[in-house]
């Protein structure tokens, strides 16, 4: 596979935004500024930028409790979102979803998703207005391993099948649903397997590379856009953190949180590069610096902005018109 | 204006949307019905007739079949709501809402609040509700309490034929998920309706009958009942007024606490078991907004605190009866 | 396959005593003597009674919408249920149940199901139970081809395999699902190979063949039994009738009818008995002369049983106790 | 006898009846933790920590870890039970009802009925409830009337440490669905619990405080904040009656009209949206039998009609709060 270099600048950017995104988030949590739950994505960044690439705002991703990175990998405004994540007015929803409910419709993100199976049904629909409208996009469902074993999912693998629609399933396989490990919690040992009995093809990739996933990536949209009905991507990833920021993950060795953390998607990727020649390490050193400044900025922005004014917001927005 | 059955008033109204606009489609088991099948395909248009001949008119890419899979329906039609489709989903009995109800109440239902007011969600879901067809415990429920609950729906429950129309168009129209109740009892009913398109607001009751000393309060197929008991208490002299809300959320209050300001008594009548029912949530707002009117107590006749039985026996006396509608009325007129 | 004298006369007799019940309530229903729907099993008869037929009362079943002829292959009783079906008093639901939720816990009957997808689910527990007591019994869901694509179905499959319990999946395959084709309705071409998908043994068996589907039911049985886990079998039968009784079926062709017809299990039964010698035709002629005076003494007695009382029994039986 | 948490009260509650009872048993979502991983099992005990313990203590055949697939959950608990276990199954989060719906209420909760009265399904399905976490709209809910509303069930919302072990043991025990809310605002809550095990009947209330001038009627984690704004009032002089009906179903009925007998005011507070909540039942139920003692308007104080909000400035005004109560009251006190 070829990138131009700025492909992979743009490549690297992303996932670098995730991942100060993430460990910011990570330490303004655990410093009482963001309030509820956090899951981070730190780890799985090369899946999210890789699936998301090649998409425009106009092709629809639907996420899950794990969706900063895949906002990021959308485009999604990173201030907005850490407007959003401590509960600011200003945020890309007022401050009325926090982490588990950004969303960006002009980005083309459906939102991140507090359930568990909930996004891949909606995903159909959005890729069923795509086939409707003939617009040659399409819509992605991002769904982790635990989340594979949700009646939703199978139910969204199946009706995207008959429906033909270009939805791509893009399975997160971080081998942990919260505390379990997928190894018990799906029965059969293989997720593309499972997804490929539902009619589909589905092509398992390697998340630690970026160019893997785009490479999958790629065979789905082609797929997909060529009106021949969905595709499946069993990602599989690694898991940095806990289920949430603060597990203590005592059911995970140190050994196997060593082994993660040397699969790494960044360096990886960045000593692929440099050996290829195709960017040096300044142009990594300024892409991380221009990234750090802008999360830093972001963090900066919402610590100080204000909260939402209850009077004015909190029954505001249930409906378009109440009557 | 001609002579139309509940059934055909809905049908009318989903075919005229999708006449005007190309971004209505129907979705839903087998609302075309005998996809993939060895004859005919589309002649089944629902399995009680609602979407017939739309699948003729508008083919498979606007009346689209669908697996057995209600989350998947219902998350479809959701999800195309949110990118600019129109879609009306059917669920071809409401008991099935426990499959799907996810779908409907953590998603479609939130995601204009929880997304800051930046989404709209304009689908509508049409379900069949009620009892009185001996089809037991899992096809016969009403469900409406369930819907109404939620903030950010939009219930609807018509009673004629004439408001079946003119509110499914609207539900249409409507940028708010809808879910509009059919009554399967009344899918006979005839009665006058337009021929073309128009639109009843929600939120707005219909008062049905006017009368001084009583207020009932119906919704849906409690409506023909409520005025039956009406009629016969009208022969003692009773004039009972009766308001038909005809959507359940939003709730016309106004309407319902002018009338009991007026007539002092209130029956609410509802078909669903009586705990947290629409019938409490009535007689909860009128004993809080109108208390100062009340020259009664507040009856509530309600389905009892069952499943709904099979056997006709049973059945018959499962609903709200005239009878009980009246023998209710009667116990508050002694408190003159 | 060596099955003894008696046992050909009680598959016989289980088979024909289901075609003599279900074609009588067809007559009564059309007659207007049943309330409610009816959803007949004629045309399937091989299947419930192939499935059931090692089954003991201590094995469980969990039905469908179309559950007559499970009950009558589990060993229940023709009047308790010809009385519940036209709802009477002293019906095996004391009429409360109707067509649509028979159960008979004292045969093992978890009940028909009238959600579809809703009996797998109970039936994983029903299984756990036979598990966790070690009573080498099993537990059975019956599953048509279209609640093959509810969420509740796929969830039940991973579960039993995950829980490792002694689950047995017999999907009938009848083609149809109310008026849609499977073909249409199930993306992929195979409902065995999406149940193996899940990590269990799938067997196809013609359920138009009693011999076929009691092979393959005791390959699973032996399976279940000996502790390793669920097992599948999709049985493909025929569907003689509409959906419901009165389904005018414009969407099938009188060719199709005619086929379906043609593939009849109970003359395919007898010829093959008789040709082998086994039994001769008065044995049938005595079996089938005994079932139509059962089934005739069960609508009688139907017929002019009393009602409920709504007055006692209506709000009876909701709750063991309620306080 | 001796302080212990609302958790640990739980968790005591289902280790004892576990050692007692070798049908009970234990499903859910990381009710172990651990399981398949490289490190150790067992070691979580559910997210919240209600089961910790009980893996190690019981092992791998009664404390059992499921896939993400909570209608299995609920079909799984409610199949074993009608077979002869005694399964306590958990949600983690009560909001996920709407993913298996079916099995609770078209399942489980009408066995007994459909069946004629010859099944039995004892089992209970514990699920947290609450605001107050910024954990936003699909985590947050609290939903009881979703389940009171359902014949067949028993719905328990227990708002003391000791309430919840002796009402999670009448639960266990009991031999119809139950639905067992653990409020996750009271988790930290210290209180006196005897170490034996000891069972609180269901439809018994709690008269927690005693008054005469006015009834107040909370149930879980709105308990407290009744009391609070009963203190307040008590400071001028208004002696309000707290009661606390402990099981939405069966509902104590006897006691709250006893007391608004006495009283002739009453406020509900409920920790839902106000339609078809459980404020508007208990109003409706006293409008209707206790309407003659009523002096006053009856209030509700419900959340809003909107999802649960993320950010913490609209959250804290989502649930009712002492002082909504505290006006609620004030404003039937100048009825007197
Ligand atoms: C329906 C539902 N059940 C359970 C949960 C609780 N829950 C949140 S995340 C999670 C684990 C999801 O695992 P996976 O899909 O692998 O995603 P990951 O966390 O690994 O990104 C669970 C069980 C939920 N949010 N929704
Ligand atoms: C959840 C749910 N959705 C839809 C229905 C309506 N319905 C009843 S039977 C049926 C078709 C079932 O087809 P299949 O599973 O193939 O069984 P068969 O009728 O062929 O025996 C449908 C759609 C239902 N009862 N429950
Ligand atoms: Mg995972
Ligand atoms: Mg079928």
């Amino acid at each position: 596979m070829q990138l131009s270099r700025d492909d992979l600048k743009r490549a690297y950017e992303r996932m670098f935004t995730i991942r100060a995104f993430e460990e910011r988030v990570e330490k303004e949590f655990s410093q009482g500024n963001i309030p509820g739950f956090a899951h981070v994505y730190l780890g799985q960044e090369a899946s999210g930028v890789g699936v998301c690439f090649d998409l425009g705002d106009e092709d629809y991703i639907g996420s899950t409790h794990r969706g900063h990175g895949h906002c990021i990998a959308k485009g999604v405004d990173v201030k907005g979102m850490m407007l959003e994540i401590m509960g600011k007015a200003g945020g890309l929803c007022g401050g009325k979803g926090g982490s588990m409910h950004i969303a960006d419709l002009s980005k083309g993100m459906l939102g991140a998703n507090a359930i568990v199976g909930g996004a891949p049904p909606l995903a159909v629909g959005a890729a069923l207005t795509q086939k409707y409208n003939k617009t040659g996009k399409v819509a992605v469902a991002f769904t982790g391993d635990g989340a594979s074993n949700q009646g939703t999912v199978f139910e969204a693998l199946n009706m995207a099948v008959v429906l033909k629609v270009p939805a791509i399933f893009a399975f997160e396989n971080n081998s942990y649903g919260e505390h379990t490990h997928v190894s018990y919690a799906c029965g059969a040992p293989s997720i593309a397997d499972r997804v490929r009995a539902f009619g589909m093809p589905c092509e398992v990739v390697d998340g630690m590379d970026f160019f893997a996933v785009l490479e999958g990536m790629r065979k789905a949209l082609e797929h997909a856009r060529a009106g021949h009905g969905p595709y499946g991507l069993e990602i599989q990833c690694k898991r940095f953190l806990g289920h949430f920021v603060g597990d203590p993950q005592a059911y995970r060795t140190p050994a196997e949180l060593a082994e993660a953390r040397a699969a790494d998607a960044l360096p990886r990727f960045r000593d692929r590069v440099l050996e290829a020649g195709l960017l040096d390490a300044a142009d990594f050193e300024a892409i991380e610096a221009q990234v750090l400044e802008l999360v830093e900025a972001a963090v900066q922005e919402a610590l100080v902005a204000p909260f939402p004014d209850p009077a004015r917001d909190l029954t505001r927005d249930v409906y378009v018109r109440y009557a | 204006m001609s002579k139309k059955t509940y059934v055909q008033a809905i049908n009318e109204a989903v075919r005229q949307e999708m006449r005007r606009d190309p971004k209505v489609i129907v979705i839903g088991e087998d609302v075309a019905g005998g996809q993939g099948a060895t004859g005919e395909a589309g002649g089944v248009g629902s399995v009680f007739g609602q979407m017939q001949g739309l699948y003729r008119e508008f083919g498979p890419d606007r009346v689209i079949d669908t697996p057995i899979s209600e989350s998947a329906i219902v998350g479809a039609a959701a999800g195309a709501a949110l990118t600019g489709l129109r879609p009306v989903a059917e669920m071809m009995f409401v008991d099935f809402v426990g499959v799907c109800f996810d779908q409907i109440y953590n998603q479609a239902a939130k995601f204009r609040y929880m997304f800051g007011g930046k989404a709209r969600t304009p689908m509508v879901l049409r379900a069949t509700i009620g009892a009185g067809f001996r089809a037991a415990a899992q096809h016969s429920q009403t469900l409406h309490p369930l819907f109404t609950m939620v903030p950010g729906l939009k219930v609807v429950m018509p009673s004629s034929p004439y408001d079946a129309k003119g509110l499914l168009i609207q539900a249409i129209r409507d940028d708010d998920p809808v879910i509009f109740l059919e009554s399967k009892f009344l899918f006979g009913m005839e009665g006058e309706v337009p021929d073309e398109p128009y639109r009843i607001p929600f939120g707005e009751a219909n008062i049905v009958r006017e009368g001084k000393h009583m207020t009932f309060v119906a919704f849906g197929a409690m409506v023909p009942r409520a005025v039956a008991a009406a009629e016969a208490l009208a022969k003692e002299g009773v004039q009972v007024e009766v308001i038909d809300p005809r959507t359940t959320s939003p709730l016309d209050e106004d309407t319902i606490l002018e009338s009991v300001a007026k007539t002092g008594r209130l029956v609410v009548i509802d078909e669903s078991p009586p705990r947290c029912s629409l019938a409490a949530d009535i007689a909860g707002l009128v004993a809080d907004k109108g208390f100062h009117s009340l020259k009664a107590p507040i009856r509530q006749v309600t389905c009892p605190h069952t499943p709904v039985p099979f056997s006709p026996t049973l059945e018959d006396e499962y609903l709200p009866t005239p009878a009980r509608i009246e023998a209710a009325a009667r116990s508050i007129l002694v408190h003159a």
